[in-house]
């Protein structure tokens, strides 16, 4: 029953295609698999969306929207409508083309990290190889699509959003990277699967995921910060920062291309989190060996939507970041932690299994963690600001 | 590459073993953060130096304790672990560790004796402003001496030694602002150098005999029979088989040193250094590490005969140990300075070890040194602690009358000056006796034996002489004594505690701690408690005679500061002799180092008038020449070459002009040519 | 030759045609960007699955991103209507290119004859190239770690102000 | 035609480009762009000859192809930097207006 339960997605695409050619069955189960995806996320962000904006404003002491449907389950519905019935505005020495493209190619782009993410036992679109490779390749391209829109506004708010984003973005985005080489360093595979089935282990009851190593938490730490950083979420929403510059490289979209980038924030939010997920939170496996029994997609999801509530958490929480701590953070707390880190794990390797590796490497993982606090804090890095504008 | 090929370990060690190397490495790291630290502070040094040396005890506490279990199980109880090092031509040099009931005590003794020496520094030196650099350097010397303990490995045994000659080195000359004190830190590192010359010699010898430097090796370890044999077999000179030959040289090394004859002159002056520094030195590490090596390399010097049976090898560490301890008591007696006394104290009971391992094998040699680091280590933190109440006084006789004014160090002191002494239950009673008892049994000569039992004698006498000075009669120091401070006087306490009880674990009748270091069986029989007796007894009753006169001599009476000694008074000739060590220092200094002065002097004579001349006209005779071909280039070469300069510039400012200044003007004639060059490729390659 | 060979070398070609051929900057950058996309698909389609992530990775990336930053922190006037983009001496430049495919194609379409029948696709891994990477060409790795901190330095400091003050 | 071939020509064609937008265009961050469709014209070239090449289980070609993509990231960095420096000093990154080197 539960095997079934648990392959249900698979068994219902085989059973589709069985009625195909079997020269199609193949491609066409892929097509229904992406369809699936493409469906199922758009959901979620509906989902979510609603959840936002009631999370926050319970945190904020009011009550969220309330009007259309039960508890304002049907708000997303009536934002769509609104959407895309709007007119959609283009300005007018706006570069027509590129700010066309721009937010198509962000969705397309973020759609296609979800490829890669196994979301249950077998569950994965293209079991690719290098398939953290692919995913990074592809959170690269967005930037892309940002500094398009931003650029192709002519609007100097846009465009200031658009560069801040980029390079925010890029900054982080190698935070990203190695902080997920110390898990590549361990699983020895940069196949998201084979990294979730490295993870679906047990002792005890309970599972070798990542996290519950010492490097694995300082990773996870700096992964999620980089995260929140990458998807331009509070408290590094600068690029978006309503009260500096109006809404950042989206300012001049309206309509439907706005609805887009809303879209395409929302799934990079999700794919990040199904990423950090599988790399950190063992993907699909059951927190604890007696609940195996649970299909593996709930725990995916579940883990998901729970990063998720953590992102809202923290955007009703913590306050807005200036450009430069950004970067400061960024590049002389962040990094060279992440970098430490790395090394943390090639001695976790080395050392092998036993209780040395533990205590070495908590006691660096600890060590590294607050003698960069010290000194940060200190030299009054994260200090008064000191911009340059280029000329 | 994956974490199980990351050592290459050998032989099934247990993990414990495994980790040993942990003991020493985490006080050497620690001394290198408190080295690295930005700018010194004072807390943080100290409490990593005694952090380190404390987790080294625990470590050592564990490995003894595993290796206790093994041998009360009656398991094989020597671990080692060796990984290769480097490769020389064709030889493969090793290094590595072992565990085995030698080094275990020796791990546990050092750290616990240094780590309570640790603490103690922290209430002595602080008011010095070198506190950081000093407990850097405590804790780098700590690390030194625990890499001497557990290697199994001559080479890394020597490493590990020099860096304690030198980290010693730093120490003694740690208030190098102290002329004096830094030309005793010169003098013993050089004097050192002397004993390692030999001790490198014969690894090297060791080395080209056997190939090997480990130990012990499962079976290929040079200390193994295989090796053991092929050196016995071939002989050297004086009757000597290679084994004990290089068992002597390396015994020259060890007596450097651990201050045997005639080696010994560093070790007083060394007392220039501060007191916890003498404690670490003299008591617990340093000295005891010449000991500890011979204990190591024993099976070189016993080669092959049965104990009891000697060979040339053992018969001479025997001579120079006991000549030593009569040797160096007999300078003790007419010292005035505290720390000088427990140095040529040291320095005699070094003799009574290497005389018991002569004598009597490693586990009577190593129970005096185990005992005797206690106590002594007690009393020269005893000493210290004096010095520090009488505000940095050192001649015992501008003291006087110290029981009053500081009773826990009188008490403690007293402790370790009985057990110094050789009194009945007091730990050094045991150490000794057995020394005494095996150099009375012992099959070559008599001699050394009457002359341990004089050092006995002198031992008390000198050490009565000292406590009455000190402690006894009325205070004619300057200011008023007082007590030190508790974090100085607890160590001192548990100190003491040791110093009384310690013996009990190798006495004759339960010979424990012997039995455990020759891993046979450990048994009670109080049988041999009564043939020892007759020995203890009168042993005893020496002691107490040295007790007696030096108290008839001293105590009774309370002599002036200023007021000439006793002795002095009787015997002025032999008093002198005493007092100035027999001269010996400046026999070397009229002998050896003025021999190096006159032959530097004659070198630099040599120089500069013979080589000096030589030079001179060699530079003489080059300028001329060179005067000559200058007035020939002047006139002949110039002028040509001017002319051919001229006529080049003039080409490259035409050649300028196609320099434009302009990139792409460069990238197109680039491209231009490489189309070129390839078409002429492609079309001569055409056929 | 299959078909989708043809359309990614032709959305290349276009790419970088459009690349040096536009006249507003930042529409070069996309368009090279655009260049760097296809010859990253032609790399998957060549089965060198890493070498077209990386390629994307770090091109469209990051390479892309510089470009763009560039023009846009050395924009002098608006590009809009500048007159001429193309440098006085652009004919030359255009026939010595032309020139160089010339001589090019020419040796490629002399040497097609002996070139070895296509093979099946080399079953590599990214484990393979990992371990080759640690292995075998472990020593050029260091040396590009090492080019890149010292070119990542070079590049901050050439960049960076020289007058005192702003960091 | 084999495939090679054709690989190989677009790999010249795309080299031509590039040479062509290096050696016609004004602004220099464009003609490091040409440079920059050069270096992955040669790319290209490496990674076909892996592929049709005899060993192409030895790697030797994608390592190349793999190491040239990472100096060239060095390169981009380098160049656009000295650009901008340029641009600092002469407000100008016009080609035709930068010829301060003349010998």
């Amino acid at each position: 029953m539960m095997q079934t339960l648990d392959r249900i997605f698979i068994l219902l695409r085989d059973w589709l295609v069985h009625f195909l050619p079997s020269a199609w069955r193949a491609p066409a189960g892929t097509v229904l698999s992406v369809i699936a995806i493409i469906g199922l996320f758009p959901a979620l962000f509906a989902l979510t969306t609603v959840l936002e904006r009631k999370g926050l404003g319970r945190m904020q002491n009011r009550l969220g929207p309330n009007r259309t449907g039960p508890l304002g389950i049907l708000q997303p519905v009536a934002d769509g409508i609104k959407a895309l019935t709007k007119e959609d505005v283009v300005p007018f020495r706006a570069d027509a083309i590129v700010h066309f493209l721009a937010p198509l190619l962000l969705v397309v782009v973020v759609f296609m990290g979800f490829a890669v993410l196994p979301m249950g036992r077998n569950m994965v679109l293209v079991d690719m190889d290098a398939g953290l490779l692919f995913f990074f390749a592809m959170g690269a391209s967005t930037e892309l699509s940002i500094f398009m829109a931003g650029w192709s506004s002519r609007n100097k708010y846009s465009l200031l959003g658009a560069m801040r984003a980029v390079a925010q973005m890029i900054s982080y985005e190698i935070v990203l990277l190695l902080s997920s080489v110390a898990v590549v360093m361990t699983a020895g595979s940069l196949s998201l699967t084979k990294i979730v089935e490295a993870q679906n282990t047990y002792s005890f009851g309970l599972p070798h995921w990542y996290i519950f190593t010492p490097w694995g938490l300082l990773a996870f730490a700096m992964y999620a910060i980089a995260a929140m950083a990458e998807t331009n979420r509070t408290p590094f929403d600068l690029p978006e920062g309503e009260s500096e510059l109006v809404a950042g490289y989206f300012t001049e979209y309206s309509g439907f291309k706005f609805a887009l980038f809303f879209l395409g924030e929302y799934l990079g939010m999700f794919s990040i989190s199904g990423l950090g997920t599988t790399l950190f939170l063992g993907g699909w496996s059951a927190p604890f060996s007696f609940l195996g029994w649970v299909p593996s997609w709930i725990w995916f999801f579940s883990k998901v939507m729970l990063s998720i509530c953590v992102f809202i958490w923290l955007r009703g929480t913590l306050p807005r970041l200036r450009q430069d701590q950004l970067m400061n953070f960024a590049w002389k707390f962040v990094l060279p932690i992440t970098l430490f880190n790395l090394l943390v794990t090639a001695i976790w390797r080395f050392l092998g299994p036993g209780w040395p590796r533990w205590f070495v490497c908590t006691a660096l993982v600890v060590g590294i963690y607050v003698v960069m606090g010290e000194t940060g804090m200190r030299r009054g890095k994260f200090g008064p600001r000191s911009y340059r504008y280029a000329e | 590459m994956h974490a199980e090929t990351s050592f290459a370990l050998q032989g099934a060690a247990s993990t414990i073993a495994q980790w040993l190397w942990l003991i020493p490495a985490v006080p050497i790291v620690a001394s290198g953060v408190a080295a690295l630290l930005k700018r010194p502070q004072r807390k943080l040094s100290s409490t990593l130096a005694i952090g380190a040396l404390g987790f080294s005890l625990i470590l050592s506490l564990v490995a003894f304790f595993h290796v206790l279990s093994q041998w009360s199980a009656g398991a094989p109880t020597r671990e080692v672990v060796n990984f290769p090092w480097i490769q020389v031509g064709s030889a493969l040099v090793d290094l590595g560790w072992v565990l085995d009931p030698l080094s275990a005590v020796m791990m546990v003794m050092v750290s616990f004796v240094g780590l309570l020496i640790f603490i103690y520094s922290t209430g002595y030196m602080e008011h010095d402003e070198n506190y950081t650099r000093f407990f850097c350097f405590l804790s780098l010397f700590a690390g030194a001496m625990l890499g001497v303990v557990i290697s199994n490995s001559l080479l890394l045994l020597f490493m590990c030694w020099e860096l304690v000659g030198f980290t010693s080195y730093l120490l003694i000359g740690f208030w190098y602002q102290k002329p004096s004190a830094a030309a005793a830190a010169k003098k013993a590192f050089v004097t050192t150098r002397v004993g390692d010359i030999f001790f490198l010699l014969g690894m090297v010898w060791l080395f080209a005999q056997t190939g090997t430097l480990l130990f012990y090796n499962s079976g290929a370890g040079s200390m193994e029979s295989s090796a053991l044999q092929g050196l016995l077999a071939q002989p050297a000179a004086l009757g000597l088989t290679a084994a004990g030959a290089i068992g002597l040289l390396i015994f020259a090394g060890a007596a450097g040193k651990s201050g045997q004859l005639p080696l010994h002159v560093w070790l007083p002056d060394a007392m220039e250094g501060p007191t916890p520094v003498s404690a670490l030195i003299h008591a617990a590490t340093m000295v005891a590490a010449g000991v500890y090596l011979v204990a190591r390399v024993y099976p070189l010097m016993q080669g092959g005969a049965l104990t009891g049976g000697s060979t040339p090898a053992l018969t001479v560490v025997t001579w120079v140990g006991a000549s030593t301890a009569l040797f160096a008591a007999l300078i003790a007696v007419a010292q005035d300075d505290i720390k000088r006394i427990l140095a040529y104290s040291t320095v005699s009971q070094l003799g009574y070890m290497m005389a018991g391992l002569g004598v009597g094998g490693v586990a009577v040699g190593m129970f005096h040194l185990i005992t005797h680091a206690f106590f002594k280590a007690l009393l020269f933190m005893g000493a210290g602690s004096v010095i520090h109440g009488c505000h940095e006084e050192q001649d015992i006789r501008k003291m006087g009358g110290l029981k009053h004014a500081m009773p826990v160090t009188f008490a403690t002191y007293g402790a370790g000056m009985l057990a110094l002494t050789g009194v009945p239950i007091f730990a050094g009673f045991w150490s000794k006796d057995g020394i005494l008892e095996a150099a009375q049994h012992w099959s070559v000569a008599e001699t050394p034996f009457y002359l341990l039992v004089l050092g006995a004698l002198l031992t008390a006498f000198y050490m009565t002489r000292q406590v009455s000075y000190v402690f006894f009669g009325h205070y004619r120091g300057h200011g008023h004594a007082h007590e030190s401070p508790r974090v100085m006087t607890t160590p001192l306490a548990i100190l003491a505690f040791f110093a009384v009880l310690l013996g009990f674990v190798g006495t004759p009748a339960w010979p424990w701690f012997q039995s455990f270091l020759d891993s046979r069986a450990a048994g009670v029989d109080f049988a041999r408690l009564g043939e020892a007796g007759l020995l203890m007894v009168s042993s005893s009753l020496i002691v107490f005679a040295g007790i007696g006169l030096g108290w008839w001599l001293y105590g009774s009476k309370s002599p002036e500061a200023s007021a000439p000694d006793v002795l002095e008074k009787s015997a002025p000739a032999l008093w002198h002799l005493l007092r100035d060590k027999f001269y010996i220092d400046e026999l070397y200094s009229a002998t050896v180092v003025a021999f190096f002065w006159a032959f530097a002097r004659v070198a630099d004579w040599f120089d500069r008038r013979i080589w000096g001349g030589i030079v001179a006209a060699v530079t003489w005779l080059f300028s001329a020449w060179a005067r000559f071909n200058r007035f020939l280039d002047a006139r002949g070469v110039d002028g040509a070459f001017d002319k051919g300069c001229e006529e080049l510039s003039n080409g490259g400012g035409m050649l300028a002009n196609v320099q434009s200044g302009q990139v792409q003007a460069y990238l197109r004639l680039l491209a231009a040519v490489v189309v070129v060059l390839a078409a002429i490729l492609l079309w001569s390659s055409r056929a | 030759m299959s078909i989708s060979f043809y359309i990614l070398s032709a959305l290349m070609l276009a790419g970088g045609l459009g690349a040096v051929m536009l006249r507003n900057a930042v529409h070069c950058a996309l368009s090279l960007s655009v260049a760097f996309t296809g010859l990253a698909l032609l790399f998957l389609q060549l089965d060198a699955q890493f070498a077209g992530l990386a390629q994307i990775l770090v091109y469209v990336g990051a390479v892309a991103i510089l470009v763009v930053f560039a023009i846009l922190l050395t924009r002098t006037s608006e590009e809009i209507g500048e007159s001429n983009v193309f440098s006085r001496t652009w004919l030359i430049g255009l026939i010595l290119a032309a020139a160089v495919f010339a001589v090019l194609g020419w040796a490629v379409l002399r040497t097609a004859p002996m070139f070895p029948q296509p093979s099946a696709a080399p079953p590599v891994t990214v484990q393979e190239i990992g371990s080759a990477l640690m292995g075998r060409y472990v020593l050029p790795l260091e040396i590009v770690a090492l080019l890149l901190t010292a070119a990542l330095i070079g590049a901050v400091i050439v960049a960076t102000h020289e007058k005192e003050g702003a960091k | 035609m084999s495939p090679l071939a054709g690989y190989l020509l677009v790999a010249a064609l795309l080299f031509a480009i590039g040479l062509a937008g290096a050696l016609t265009r004004r602004n220099a961050i464009l003609v490091l762009i040409g440079i920059e469709l050069m270096l992955n014209a040669a790319n290209l070239n490496l990674i076909a000859f892996w592929r049709f090449g005899p060993h192409p289980e030895a790697l030797t070609g994608m390592m190349f192809a793999v190491f040239s993509i990472a100096v060239a990231a060095a390169e981009a960095a380098v160049g656009l930097g000295l650009v901008i420096s340029i641009h600092r000093h002469l407000k100008t990154v016009d080609l035709d207006e930068i010829n301060r080197m003349k010998g």
